[in-house]
């Protein structure tokens, strides 16, 4: 039985980045007790090491065949390992550099909760299972990472497991990744029957020997596990809830890492999605309505997080429209610059949360600028750069997927692209003004402001009492650090096809070209210029609405207005959840009820009942025969006598 | 014309084939005698071991026999395989009726007990090798007769009663036995079964005449139409003359039965007079086994679980083949020592005055008495058919004869007979290790007599041991000479 | 003229079945007894007749066998009947019903 | 030595009927060690030659013979033996010594079923198996009544009596019965109408015992009236008897019968798969919820023989001991809540997380794995199942397989959520986490289902000829399929 892995041929390298984080996570587990604060430190020492061999073997992954890692084979066709190529080695430096400044931000920010270890255990776990996704060499260790970060998310969002609404956020977001799960099982299945292997170096040779529908059947099936996975309408509803867990959470796995996997997976299978021009049409479209979605809810929200979470689902609706439309450079370009702008926006609304003693609407903020300068600057450079504003980090990458699609041939959707540019630039503003301007409405009784009392029991204060403070320093040095990528990650592309970003990525994806009609006959700069105007316009529109002194005077009622006026689609989110509810959910639950309170107990069981009865009357009724008299057994007896005789007269004569 | 000598043309070789059931005959001779010379304390102790001492003196006897066959008083006793085979059996019933006597019935009335006990096992030992009609008729009436005083012999209420159903219902079959002899006599001429094979001179008095004898046997095995005595004396009898019944007069009849059927009949025409033999045996496996469903009573549950056994054994001979002789006597010994383990069990559990055969003297036995309860699961096991027993390795040899005879109808009744019998078997399981649900009776053990325990261990021992690895008898195809 | 063999035994199943009426509708155990003697004798007419019929023998030696049984039988019934209807005012089969079920 | 396996247990179990009631100690930790013996000896064992003594001449030849070798009987009894020696490790029963006993008795016959290499000795121990467990149902149930008992001896016996049935006509037929292993090609081909009604038999005794949908209603009640430590080795090892006679006994020796009979078994366990999911996601009884989830696992592995396919057979091979192992684990841990509850109602639990960590750590791991996480050894045997479905051509079917796994992820979540998160009751009495013992019990369950997770690859194992059988009527199934 040799158990054992395949040591021998595999980079050492390659190898400890990737087991680290699970080493860390399980000294930090069984050790918890023991640990409390310290496992912060230590949680984060494990990523950033794993962060520093990453970047030293930046070279190696270069080139084409890149770091391997064989692990175990299970039969003919199912080889495990690991590679590190140009792709994975991006996804590999952002999750465990920018996983590594959120976990140096968590120690701050969970200082005073008692299961503080317990938070760092799950948080390294996490890491653990999202270098598995990139790292895996084949569909079935993806899939083994895709199932595993579901897992570290389901425990991240339970984090506060005595809070109900946590627990049910938990279990949506894990369900509806199951979901997506059995979309990539059966993408497996289908490259297993056709290639006898899993893979992706044999998938992507024999992908040219592909019939057309199979190729289309391999995309949607991974599509469906990247809308899943990625929060695409309509297997987007588990996001907004997801904000149940701590914000370190929601920074990490729900802005910067997990929800990009979809990206990714479309990346990595480019080879594929480049052969069924369909499969990318639908990619697309659908990353086109997820952006637009993402962003029309973005505007009817009051907590931060939740403002966070939509803008989120309509960045990745961008990067899904871009790998969709072929732009992969485009694509990745918008997860790489976003990983560092959104995780710098949810770190910030993190400090203030965790400055207004866990507040979270911001119709209860206001006037934030004067007492947080730094948080300010902070959040203002996020929001330059996730708007698209020249020389921030958006503006590239943003522009350049609106303009991919219309050089490959997706007018409708450019136009969609630059809209929901405008509405961000509008939401975005608006949270700027409402939370940094005007007088700090703290105080305000809740009624005044509209807003619903929480749910009975949905919360109970976690931390017993702020006893002591982290040290401030804690929590804003990440933030500081972000702040340097949020403005310069653009300037790689600086420089078209040669710029150091598209020579990085090589061949890796092969050739989008153009996929539908002839190229409207506009420059770059001409779209550039058309989508900053609308940029400006949503700026305006905000400052009108928010920003202006009248306006910040009479906040209070002005936010009430907006509450109560507020149009029910929005506020239920176009129903969505409703639907998945009565549509999926009840009707399982009524079936299941029908089956074991009716099925079992009266259709099956009856017919042995019946049958045991009958065993039972006749017992009775052979009873009732022995009546105990002499003269009526000895009538039997000669009954039997005769029958007999009777027989053998019969077989007498006729002989 | 000389005067006529007394000429006794039987030389010593034919009383040889005798001297076993000669032996059990005059043993019981000897128990009447030490009952009388025995003080009162040692009376019972001292007439079960003369008893038993006399039983196995005339087993090694018969033993001895085995090797040359031979066909004594002209025919009317062959003491062969066949007949040896039936006799031990008969004796090793006889051996374990005494041990469980040993711990029932009035001080006073052992000797005389014990006697006819003897003197009824002679009576089937004698069935055993009977050969020709008279011989036929002499071993079953003194079987019958000894057993109808012997079920009176209790202070029971029910004993009496029983006696006078068996007495009256016996003597009426036997009286169709009887006049079908007459018959069988009348269309052949003659008295020896060996006769019947060649065709008779009526053949419509041959069928009636064969019929009427069935109805005889058929009665004595108490298969299905003619089995309506059986309960009430089973419950009436005393426990160990109703073990020694339930074994003895069936092994007795079986040897006739068997004989008859291998070797007296004309082959052709002796399947159609055998079928409804079949088809009562199919019958008695299933009312034998519905009707234990509903019995609370051990006795009367054992009783229409002997109904079902015979139902089985006799399915074995279906279509008169070689092996399903072989298999029907070996289930034959298997059912003698599973049917004596439950009965020695159920005396165990008696005391003095009302026998522990009520199912509620069960409840609890389980923890009361592990290893009791134990062995009982065991023989309950044996009696459904299932592994590790002789009942289970029985029921595949009965199985494959009659699969092999060609009888499958006869082979799935058996298998549903056994389903619905698990489930009579297992009430007594369940009574015995159920949460103790009623309050338990306090039952305890007759602590004196060892012996009982040791027929439990020793049925317990054979029923394990024949269930790996079944002794078949040989060379045992019945001889008419 | 001899008379013929079918007469003997006509006459032994009239008797023979005489008995069998006799023991199931009969309540009085005496009367039951007597009819099971009647089976008996019915046959004993029977074998006689064959024995005669056949020229040898083994008939006789049998009806001899039968008579001392039928006797022995006949003397344990009635022993067993007394047994039982020890204190009952009349003798009656039916009110010997206690074992059933 | 194999023999061993057999021997030992039954005549231990017996024997501690004669230790005193009181040494309820001395009882568990001898019952314990002779588990981890057999686990130990049966590790040592692998590919070790059969052993045959010879029993059965007349009817047909019978033999003792049984055997380890490399295949699923050899990873079979390390699981049996393995989860037996953790559940008696925590049981905690009134009248401990004669559960134990039970246990003894329970653990030697189910190892005779898959060790025997002759049908009747198969039978044999098939049927001794089912002692045990009734006599528990009786003696230990919580429910006064015995319905269950009755209910769960019923269905089983019948079962079993087919079989014995079968066997005896196979026998007959065949002339001898010592044929499991065998490569079929040396035996005696028999005539197909017998061929047909051998098979139904041993085919109607294994669909009850796996079970299949509609004669699966005895199992529920049957799991929910155990106690835990023996539905723990029960609904693990017992339930598999069928599906490992399916692979050794109707693959090797009836292709033919198995091919017509494969539609229908089809339809059988996709009913059953989706069943047993939805029925999970509705029960309030937790042992209810395991027992209607290893319904629609059980149905998956029905699918897997039934298709043929080489990948899919070494995949039902590794979801049975997986599904083995976590269900162990489940209703151990199920025991244990409900030793600390005293309820299983997930009505009335919840919130245990906070107060007793390893607890909700056990819970974790085995409930992950019985959704099929990824990683973990149900998602291995799935992948293999479900990819030789597929590869053998049932396409939509295997669409069907995989609702089943979505309800599986909810229903697996309700019933751990419903324990150990949500706000903590108080009227739920204040009890002190997992024992340094309880954990030991839980870790062997935990470590195998990782390592299986990690390399299925040993557990694929199949004899050649059951391998070669397979994918030469794959290939049928297929031509078929493609007309």
């Amino acid at each position: 039985m040799n158990l054992a892995f395949a040591m021998t041929a595999a980079s050492p390298a390659l190898l400890s980045i990737w087991l680290l984080p699970l080493v860390g996570a399980i000294v930090i587990w069984t050790l918890g007790p023991q640990l409390r604060r310290n496992a912060g430190y230590l949680g984060s020492a494990f990523v950033l090491v794993s962060f520093a061999l990453a970047l030293a073997n930046f070279g190696a992954a270069g080139n084409a065949t890149g770091l391997r890692a064989p692990l175990v084979t299970w039969g003919p066709g199912f080889a495990f390992g690991l590679q590190l190529d140009a792709l994975s080695l991006l996804w590999t430096l952002v999750i465990t550099g920018v996983g590594g400044l959120i976990h140096i931000y968590s120690i701050g920010y969970m200082w005073t909760d008692r299961a503080i270890a317990r938070f760092f255990a799950y948080l390294n776990f996490f890491v653990f299972s999202m270098l598995t996704l990139v790292l895996a060499d084949n569909v079935v260790g993806l899939l083994v990472g895709w199932g595993l970060v579901g897992l570290a998310s389901y425990f991240l969002i339970g984090f506060w497991f005595y809070k109900p609404t946590a627990v049910a956020a938990a279990r949506k977001a894990f369900v509806i990744n199951v979901f997506g799960d059995i979309g990539i099982m059966f993408a497996i299945f289908a490259c297993y029957a056709a290639t006898g292997s899993i893979a992706f170096s044999d998938i992507f040779a024999k992908a040219g020997t592909f019939s057309e529908p199979l190729v289309l059947a391999i995309c949607i099936g991974l599509f469906i596990g990247a809308m899943a996975k990625s929060a695409q309408v309509p297997l987007h509803t588990w996001l907004p809830d997801a904000m149940e867990g701590p914000t370190p959470v929601s920074a990490l796995i729900h802005a910067a890492t997990m929800v990009t996997a979809g990206v990714y997976l479309i990346a990595r299978f480019a080879p594929l999605w480049n052969l069924s021009p369909t499969a990318q049409e639908m990619v697309a479209v659908v990353g086109a309505i997820t952006m637009v979605t993402g962003a029309i809810l973005g505007m009817a929200q009051w907590d931060i997080k939740r403002i966070l979470a939509c803008s989120t689902m309509s960045q990745i609706g961008y990067m899904i429209m871009g790998v969709g439309v072929g732009a992969y450079q485009a694509g990745v370009l918008h997860f790489f610059t976003h990983a560092f702008f959104k995780a710098q926006l949810f770190l910030g609304a993190g400090l203030i949360i965790h400055a207004l003693g866990d507040e979270q609407d911001v119709r209860k903020m206001g006037g934030l600028y004067r007492k947080m300068p730094f948080t300010f600057a902070a959040m203002l450079t996020g929001t330059l750069a996730i708007i698209g504003f020249p020389f921030f980090s958006g503006f590239y990458s943003k522009d350049a997927i609106i303009y991919e699609a219309l050089e490959h041939g997706h007018p409708i959707l450019f136009f969609a692209g630059a809209l929901t540019a405008g509405i961000t630039a509008y939401y975005m503003f608006r949270m700027l003004f409402v939370t940094f301007f005007g007088s700090y409405r703290g105080d305000v009784p809740d009624a005044m402001l509209a807003i619903a009392p929480p749910v009975p029991g949905a919360y109970a204060a976690h931390d017993d009492g702020h006893v002591e403070h982290a040290p401030t320093w804690l929590m804003q040095a990440p933030v500081a650090v972000l702040m340097v990528p949020t403005v310069i990650a653009g300037y790689l592309t600086i420089g078209g096809e040669s710029s150091p970003w598209y020579r990085y990525f090589g061949t890796l994806f092969g050739h989008g070209g153009n996929v539908a009609g002839v190229p409207l006959a506009i420059p770059e700069w001409a779209s550039t210029i058309f989508v900053l105007v609308l940029v400006t316009l949503g700026i305006v529109v905000a400052y009108l609405r928010y920003g202006n002194p009248p306006a910040l005077i009479g906040a209070v009622d002005r936010l009430r207005g907006e509450a109560l006026k507020m149009p029910p689609v929005l506020a239920h989110a176009f129903y969505v959840d409703a639907l998945i509810a009565t549509a999926i959910v009840r009707p399982a639950n009524a079936l299941g009820g029908a089956i074991s309170r009716y099925v079992d107990p009266h259709v099956i069981d009856a017919g042995v009942r019946d049958v045991a009865w009958v065993a039972g009357m006749l017992g009775a009724l052979f009873r009732a025969l022995q009546t105990g008299l002499v003269r009526a057994y000895a009538l039997t007896i000669v009954v039997g006598a005769a029958c007999f005789i009777a027989y053998f007269a019969y077989l007498g004569t006729a002989r | 014309m000389n005067t006529p000598q007394l000429v006794i043309p039987y030389v010593s070789a034919d009383y040889a084939a005798l001297v076993p059931t000669f032996v059990v005959a005059v043993t019981a001779l000897v128990v009447i005698v030490a009952d009388l010379l025995t003080p009162k304390k040692m009376r019972r102790a001292a007439n079960v071991a003369v008893g038993i001492i006399g039983l196995i003196a005339a087993g090694v006897l018969a033993l001895q026999g085995w090797g040359h066959p031979i066909a004594a008083f002209g025919g009317a006793f062959v003491n062969g395989g066949f007949a040896i085979v039936f006799q031990e059996i008969v004796i090793v019933a006889a051996v374990f009726s005494l041990l469980m006597s040993y711990a029932l019935g009035r001080e006073d009335q052992s000797g005389g007990a014990i006697a006819l006990m003897l003197w009824s096992a002679s009576g089937a030992m004698l069935m055993a090798g009977a050969a020709n009609l008279m011989t036929v008729f002499l071993g079953i009436e003194l079987l019958s007769l000894a057993l109808y005083c012997l079920c009176a012999m209790s202070s029971r209420p029910g004993a009496r009663e029983s006696a006078l159903k068996y007495l009256i219902l016996s003597s009426t079959a036997s009286g169709f036995l009887l006049y079908g002899m007459a018959l069988l006599f009348g269309a052949t001429g003659s008295v020896a079964l060996s006769a019947f094979a060649n065709p008779p001179a009526s053949s419509a008095l041959f069928d009636i005449g064969a019929g009427m004898f069935l109805i005889g046997i058929c009665f004595k095995l108490s298969l299905v139409p003619f089995h309506v005595w059986t309960p009430d004396v089973y419950e009436g009898a005393p426990l160990p003359v109703t073990a020694f019944m339930s074994v003895v007069t069936k092994a007795g009849t079986l040897a006739v039965l068997a004989r008859f059927a291998y070797a007296a009949l004309p082959s052709p025409h002796g399947a159609a007079i055998m079928l409804p033999v079949w088809i009562v045996a199919a019958l008695s496996m299933i009312v034998g086994n519905v009707a234990a469903l509903a019995q609370t009573d051990l006795k009367r549950l054992l009783a229409y679980s002997g109904i079902a056994q015979l139902g089985y054994i006799v399915a074995s001979l279906a279509g008169t083949t070689a092996f399903g002789l072989r298999y029907a006597i070996f289930y034959l010994g298997a059912y003698t020592f599973m049917n004596l383990g439950a009965f020695a069990v159920v005396a165990l559990l008696s005391r003095d005055r009302d026998e522990g055969s009520q199912l509620t003297s069960f409840n609890g036995l389980g923890y009361r008495q592990p290893i009791l309860a134990g062995a009982m699961t065991f023989f309950l096991l044996s009696l459904a058919g299932l592994p590790p027993t002789a009942g289970f390795t029985g029921k595949i040899l009965i199985l494959a004869s009659a699969v092999n005879a060609g009888f499958v109808w006869l082979a799935a009744l058996l298998v549903v007979g056994t389903a619905i019998s698990v489930y009579a078997y297992f009430k007594i399981v369940r009574a015995m290790y159920a949460q103790t649900t009623g309050a338990p009776i306090r039952r305890a053990v007759v602590p004196a007599s060892a012996l009982p325990w040791a027929c439990v261990a020793l049925c317990a021992v054979a029923t394990l041991v024949l269930g790996f690895y079944p002794i078949v008898p040989s060379d045992v195809l019945p001889l008419v000479k | 003229m001899p008379v013929d063999i079918a007469n003997y035994i006509s006459l032994s199943t009239v008797i023979f079945f005489i008995g069998v009426i006799g023991v199931v509708t009969r309540r009085n155990p005496l009367i039951v007894l007597m009819s099971i003697e009647l089976m008996f004798n019915a046959a004993n007419l029977a074998i006689v007749a064959f024995s005669k019929l056949w020229g040898n023998n083994a008939g006789h030696i049998f009806v001899f066998l039968v008579v001392t049984v039928a006797a022995a039988e006949a003397a344990i019934g009635l022993a067993i009947v007394v047994q039982v209807f020890r204190r009952a005012k009349h003798v009656d089969l039916d009110e010997v019903a206690g074992l059933r079920g | 030595m194999i023999a061993a396996l057999v021997v030992v247990p039954i005549l231990a179990g017996l024997a501690l009927y004669l230790v005193p009631r009181s040494a309820e100690h001395l009882a568990k930790w001898i019952a314990v060690a002779i588990a981890f013996g057999a686990f130990a000896l049966a590790i040592s064992q692998y590919g070790a030659p059969d052993e045959s003594l010879r029993w059965l001449s007349r009817p047909f030849a019978a033999n003792f013979h049984v055997g380890l070798g490399k295949g699923p009987s050899f990873w079979i009894v390390l699981l049996l033996t393995l989860s037996t020696g953790c559940a008696l490790m925590v049981t905690r029963v009134p009248r401990a010594r004669d559960f134990i006993a039970q246990m003894l008795v329970l653990l030697g016959a189910m190892t005779g079923v898959f060790i025997a290499r002759d049908l009747l000795l198969f039978a044999l121990f098939w049927d001794l198996m089912l002692i045990p467990v009734f006599i528990t149902l009786v003696a230990w149930s919580p429910t006064k009544s015995n319905a269950t008992a009755w209910k769960y001896l019923v269905y089983n016996l019948v079962g079993g009596l087919a079989l014995l049935l079968a066997t005896a006509a196979y026998g007959i037929v065949q002339g001898t019965t010592d044929v499991i292993g065998v490569d079929p090609k040396s035996l005696a081909t028999i005539s197909d109408t017998w061929a047909l009604w051998i098979c139904l038999g041993f085919g109607f005794a294994f669909f009850i015992k796996t079970p299949v949908w509609p004669l699966h209603t005895w199992m529920p009640d049957t799991y929910a009236d155990l106690p835990a430590p023996m539905v723990a080795i029960v609904s693990a090892v017992q339930s598999k008897a069928g599906l490992y006679g399916f692979i050794v006994i109707g693959l090797a020796l009836f292709p033919g019968v198995m091919h017509a009979i494969a539609p229908v078994a089809f339809v059988l366990g996709l009913i059953a798969l989706v069943y047993g999911a939805l029925a999970a996601l509705v029960q309030d009884d937790i042992k209810r919820v395991v027992a209607y989830s290893s319904l629609s696992h059980l149905g998956l592995i029905i699918l897997a023989i039934f298709s043929f396919s080489p990948i899919a057979i070494g995949g039902a091979v590794v979801y049975i001991v997986a599904h083995g192992l976590f269900s162990a684990g489940l209703f151990m841990t199920v025991g244990e809540i409900e030793l600390r509850e005293d309820t299983r109602l997930l009505s009335r639990l919840g919130g245990l997380g906070g107060r007793n960590p390893k607890l909700a750590g056990g819970l974790t791991i085995v409930a992950l794995a019985a959704l099929g996480l990824p990683g973990l050894c149900g998602f291995a045997g799935e992948i293999l199942i479900l990819t030789g479905l597929y590869r053998a051509g049932f396409v939509w079917q295997t669409v069907v397989a995989l609702v089943p796994v979505v309800i599986a992820a909810a229903y697996m979540l309700r019933v751990f959520q419903g324990v150990m998160h949500g706000p903590e009751h108080d009227d739920l009495p204040e009890r002190e986490d997992l024992s340094l013992l309880e954990g030991l019990a839980l870790a062997p369950l935990v470590i195998a289902i990782v390592l299986l997770g990690i390399n299925p690859g040993p557990v694929t194992h199949l004899d050649t000829f059951t391998r070669s059988v397979a994918a030469a009527s794959a290939q049928s199934t297929l031509a078929i399929l493609k007309k």
